[in-house]
């Protein structure tokens, strides 16, 4: 089933790859704008990244 | 209300049905003079007699297959096989037959028979007499697969399986038939005395299949276990001072799919324990499942404590038993995940 | 030789029969009359009735294999030779006994007066098969005829059947069980248990194994005949045992019905061999040819058992040729139109199937969530296969 | 080399192995004099005469019991079931015994068998003639399953099998004996002809137990299989140009993990298929295996993709049947997840 | 009456057999002498050989039943009454025939002269029991003493026996196989295919069904002992069968060594049963007074099998009460002696176990990789609870 939007107090969802990268990052998952779909992928830790100004150089964008 | 420990429950369980059921019809090695090398069917030979509680030759195969025909006549037989690992030879007609009456019949016979069966280790029972092959079980299609964990729930639950219109294998965890058992093998065994699950009533009531029960709420990560594994997965919690969910999943098939997934949902972590042998066993199933329903609420592996996949060795049977350090190491793997 | 075997009174102790465990229970002479105390003196009705249910098991068996040979299944088994020991089994049983069968019994449920439409119907595992298509074919079940479910497992239906008969002794039912079983499926342990749970409980139970000395490619030594005869597996258990000409169906009837009066005034079970011969391969699926001789099956051991009756009232002037002739053609006739007004429902594979969520049912009485998510899947499965096709 | 559809490459195997060791003995109904109902012994009696290759009487239980028994005489023996559905009046044999029989002994006696038995489906067997049951057999501790999906395999993977000195259950995917399947049952069926995996070396040569097979390579997702749904998988992901990696696992037990963590490590996506009943199939096992080994690699949910939770039903085997669209769904859903 | 049942010839046919099926061979009579035809005629060395066997077992039976109720162990199983029908039936048999026994034939391993020590280290589970703790007291094995392993399954090593058996004929080879298996434990589908492969392929194979009466609190009726003894089972089979008394010491010398004599000979397996009384409980878990009365007990159906060989010799002038008493005390110091050597290894639960990696040894002949992490998990788990102890 696909997972149902995110409300305020709910939990982080990303797939554990994309909780793998944040955390190799340093960067806290519940920072992230997830997805319409309440689930952070990828392009939305690119996103927060690119924001950030942080590691972009780094980790490189990748798609999902 | 009575304090009753789990053989008493199922005794209890047993006495209401065949007094409320006249079709219902109890046999198994030893079961009726005697009363069962675990005392669950004491004294119901002599109130109900020789038709309805009966002593059968040594031959799973048969006490099984008798069973199915006595189902086709309008019976509701419950046969109780002496220790789970002696099922062998019963698993024909078991899984090609009381499985598949219903199915292949179009409903025309079933096969309500509810099959009794002590199973599990930790009373140095050896190879053959401390098995859990629930597993097995429940990949056969039409049977449901039934574990208590506690005296109340065992009673509720053998009731509701005997009403079932389908075969039910109801497993007896035989460690906890006196008492609750922590792990700690090297402590005074604990007896049910003062324990509100022991809190009987002495009548009729069910649990319905199909439902977990919540040992304890909790928010750190959530534990899925079964009969025996329940107690010794509470007291480790407790112990650690964990903050841990536990449920107790009391019908494995159908599975409380519910209840499993709004709880790792919520902890975002999720233990699975039990005793069988680890692979293929019954945690495969339950991993599967939550990592395909759960996935993105994940926040570490879904972890699996579990029996070795060794035959249950005699003198290191607390080698084997999947105890509070095993547990323990793997709570604490998914706390600092 | 026919009408020379001794017959013990039904309520004998068991040690009676072990002398016809040896011997071979005959009625029908050379001569083609009846002869000795098995003799059950029926009425020429009677025999008309059972001499028609075999042809007519005949005739069905030739057309269904025939119909399997043009695809319109995937699979049958014929009983030729072997009508006797089920179509005169059959009618020396009450109606309400319960009929535990193995897969070549067509003739207990003709002897039933099953309607052959359901009969094909099932073969077809068209949208009208009761069984739903879930079944192979000729695993057919009437729970209306108590005719017990068939099982692909061999012998598992032999406990079955003792549970059965011990559920209604112990009810105090007048109602009794019959089963068969092949003489090969015998060297299960099935076989013994429920021979062991028959004399522990002296259930009304009657144990046909029919031994028509093949087992797909293995002859019956396999199963130990050169030894004992299956009839004498009963002595070891001190139960009642009967070897009869499964034939001849006159002794099938008679050795059948004295096991059932037996069984009725509670004297125990009894074990019947039916010594017989397959005259066929063991299905469609079988090449007899592989391992046996051609001339085997011509010289038919022990007759032709339509034909043995069918001259048993010929000569008591209660049949005749042109009557045979004539039934064979109304019999066939009778298949035929089963088989068309089956096939308006459907041949096995044409589109005529059962809708897909009948795969779910019935694997419990109610519908567990998980089985409901497959069978939207199934059905959305069917949708993206079939677009246009509706599904259900 | 000889092109041999996988009846002929099993024969091969056995008559290879009755040639060289006059300890190999086979046994099963129908075997002999007949050649098997699929033919897989045709001609092997007439060569190695009634005591090496023997018609058993119908018992399964037997048929693993005499194996039992020959094994601590010293033979290697070849019991055969029939179909895979009739294994169970043997288990008791097999699992209680066969399998422990090494661990109980501490390695005194030992059961050097390998039980071959024709599974799956897709034949029009109806319920006891397509089942696959292997992972009742994969939760046995004791006991090894091989499962070969091409005529080259088999032979190689057989030959393993029976020198191996542990008890192996050797499951023969009866829908491909005579040549690939491809899940479209509405084409006309193929022949092994013409495939490379038919190019069978006629002499000796064994394919090691625990090894995977990489039938194509590929980054987008890993797909798991044995059996006839390798091919169904491989001819699906062709079809649909996904750039997929399919293992044929080819032994259950023990399992090439390696080569299963390093294929899902890559492509960060994984699909099970098999095609017995779903729940605790194998894929359980290897579903929660690959979460817990490559949990922070998955960009997606692990997906099964499996018969369904009911016997196989015979009119609609094909609805059962994991086939194409069950398939492409779940690839579509992975690549996109 | 002792010295009354006729001795076929070991080659004779199986039907010659099948009055001696509902008979029971006698050769010790009331007046303690040998008679008939029976009588093995053996020497007064041989006599003495088995009583001191015989004696050996009871005093150990004795011991270990205490050093359960010690704590020392967590179970125990005696055999006393029905020490002849292990230890005499093994002396009948070579050296190298193979022994499938059942869990109560403690006295086939003393018979060929298995180290109490072992056996003891066996049942202790300790350091030095060579089955590494794996087992429950008591399922012995020994491939030195082709004594097959013990299984908890009943009735399995029936077939396997069979097979073995089948083996040894096939590579003409000498050997036989015999095997035990309690009256309960025929029930057992495995005893029904072991007797069906054991007459198909004639095998060399004693099957021993030691009737004592009980099947933990289940009488014998119910595995069918009231209709039929368990020694007729032969019959439906073909099969040679001889009831003998088990607690006579030279009738179960000589009904075994003439079905060893007929195997050998390639004259075809024996079915013996071997009437007898357990005389105690089931095993340290059971408590039989629940389910029959002590009288049955001190009546000791068919007198103590020690005292009738001891009377015997003493009526040969071969033996004395003296010598009897003597013989009593060195086998109780004997056992005490080997049990001090044992406890040196350990007992159970008092940490002189095998080291854990052996836990995981023998499931394979190689160890899996998955069998490795878990042992590495094991072993590890160890070190946490015991952090000073060595945990290998
Ligand atoms: C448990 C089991 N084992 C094997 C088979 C395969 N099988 C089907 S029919 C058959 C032969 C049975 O022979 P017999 O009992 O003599 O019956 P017949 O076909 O002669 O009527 C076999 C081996 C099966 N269906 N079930
Ligand atoms: C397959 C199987 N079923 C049940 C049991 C439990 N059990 C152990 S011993 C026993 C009684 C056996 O009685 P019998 O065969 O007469 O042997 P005895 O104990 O008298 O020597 C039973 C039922 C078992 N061990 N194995
Ligand atoms: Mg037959
Ligand atoms: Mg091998
Ligand atoms: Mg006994």
């Amino acid at each position: 089933p696909a997972p149902e939007p995110a409300s305020s107090d709910a939990k982080v969802l990303a797939s554990p790859v994309v909780r793998k990268r944040a955390k190799d990052l340093g960067i806290d998952l519940s920072q992230v704008k997830p997805h319409e779909d309440g689930r952070i992928r990828h392009a939305d830790l690119d996103a927060y990244i690119s924001y950030t100004g942080g590691f972009s150089g780094a980790a490189p964008a990748r798609s999902d | 209300v009575r304090e009753m420990n789990m053989i008493e429950a199922i005794n209890s369980a047993l006495d209401i049905m065949l007094e409320r059921d006249d079709n219902v019809t109890l046999l198994g090695e030893d079961i009726g003079y005697f009363g069962g090398v675990f005392r669950c069917t004491a004294g119901l030979q002599e109130k109900y007699g020789k038709t309805r509680v009966f002593d059968t030759p040594i031959s799973e195969c048969g006490i099984i297959g008798v069973a199915v025909g006595m189902g086709a006549y309008g019976l509701r037989p419950v046969p109780e096989i002496q220790f789970a690992d002696y099922i062998y030879p019963g698993l024909d007609q078991l899984i090609s037959e009381a499985a598949r009456l219903r199915y292949r019949s179009a409903a025309e016979f079933i096969a309500p028979m509810t099959v009794r069966s002590p199973f599990g280790g930790g009373i140095f029972g050896g190879q053959t007499h401390s098995q859990s092959p629930e597993s097995i079980f429940t990949h056969v299609s039409g049977l449901k697969t039934v574990i208590p964990s506690t005296p109340y729930d065992a009673k509720g639950l053998l009731i509701s399986c005997i009403e079932d219109n389908d075969p039910v294998i109801f497993f007896e965890p035989k460690r906890i038939y006196n008492g609750p058992f922590d792990g700690y093998y090297d402590k005074p065994a604990k007896s049910w005395k003062g324990f509100d699950a022991a809190q009987v009533p002495t009548d009729y009531y069910k649990i319905p299949l199909g439902k977990a029960r919540t040992v304890r709420e909790g928010e750190a990560l959530t534990i899925l276990a079964y009969g025996t594994m329940v107690h010794v997965v509470e007291s480790v919690a407790r112990e650690k001072g964990v903050d841990a969910e536990v449920l107790d999943l009391r019908t494995l098939v159908p599975l409380d799919i519910e209840a499993i997934e709004a709880s790792v949902k919520k902890t975002g972590k999720c233990l699975i324990v039990h005793e069988a042998t680890r692979t293929s066993g019954f945690g495969s199933e339950l991993s599967a499942m939550v990592q395909e329903r759960c996935f993105y609420h994940l926040e570490a592996p879904i972890e699996r404590v579990t029996g070795f996949d060794t035959p249950y060795p005699h003198s290191l049977e607390w080698a084997y038993f999947p105890g509070p350090v095993r547990i323990g190491e793997a709570i604490d793997k998914l706390l600092e995940a | 030789e026919p009408g020379k075997q001794p017959r013990p009174d039904e309520a004998c102790e068991p040690k009676e029969t072990y002398p016809l465990c040896d011997d071979l229970i005959r009625v029908l002479g050379d001569d083609n009359k009846a002869h000795g105390p098995w003799d059950p003196r029926l009425d020429a009705e009677t025999l008309r009735q059972m001499l028609r249910e075999m042809a007519l098991v005949r005739a069905f068996d030739n057309r269904m294999y025939r119909a399997q040979r043009q695809g319109k299944t995937s699979f049958y088994m014929k009983c030729t030779g072997e009508e006797a020991t089920s179509v005169c089994a059959t009618h020396a049983l009450d109606g309400d006994d319960m009929i535990f069968p193995s897969y070549r019994q067509q003739g207990c449920l003709i002897a039933r007066g099953y309607e052959l439409t359901e009969m094909i119907n099932q073969i077809y595992s068209n949208k009208a098969d009761k069984l739903k298509g879930r079944q192979l074919p000729i695993m057919y079940c009437s729970k209306r005829l108590n005719f017990f479910s068939i099982s692909g497992n061999l012998a598992t239906q032999l406990p079955q059947a003792t549970g059965f008969a011990m559920a209604s002794a112990s009810k105090g039912d007048s109602r009794i069980a019959a089963t068969w079983v092949g003489e090969g499926s015998t060297a299960e342990g099935d076989f013994h248990s429920a021979l062991t749970f028959a004399t522990v409980y002296n259930a009304p139970v009657i144990f046909n194994v029919i031994n028509n000395q093949w087992a797909i490619s293995s002859f019956s030594g396999f199963a130990g005949a050169e030894r004992a005869t299956f009839a004498a597996r009963a002595i070891g258990y001190g139960m009642a045992g009967l070897r009869v000409d499964g034939n001849d169906p006159l002794a099938v009837f008679a050795a059948e019905r004295w096991a059932a009066d037996r069984a009725r005034a509670n004297a125990g079970p009894t074990l019947i061999e039916h010594f017989t011969y397959r005259a066929e391969g063991h299905s469609t699926s079988d090449d007899p040819s592989a391992y046996r001789s051609a001339e085997e099956r011509d010289e038919w051991p022990l007759g032709d058992p339509v034909m043995r009756l069918a001259r048993h009232l010929i000569e008591l002037g209660e049949w005749s040729d042109e009557q045979q002739e004539e039934m064979d053609a109304e019999l066939d006739t009778k298949v035929r139109t089963a088989m068309k007004e089956a096939e308006k429902n459907g041949i096995l594979g044409h589109g005529l199937h059962h809708p897909f969520h009948t795969m779910f049912e019935d694997v419990f009485e109610e519908l567990p969530w998980h089985l409901e998510e497959q069978a939207e899947q199934a059905i959305r499965e069917r949708q993206i296969k079939f677009p246009g096709d509706p599904a259900e």
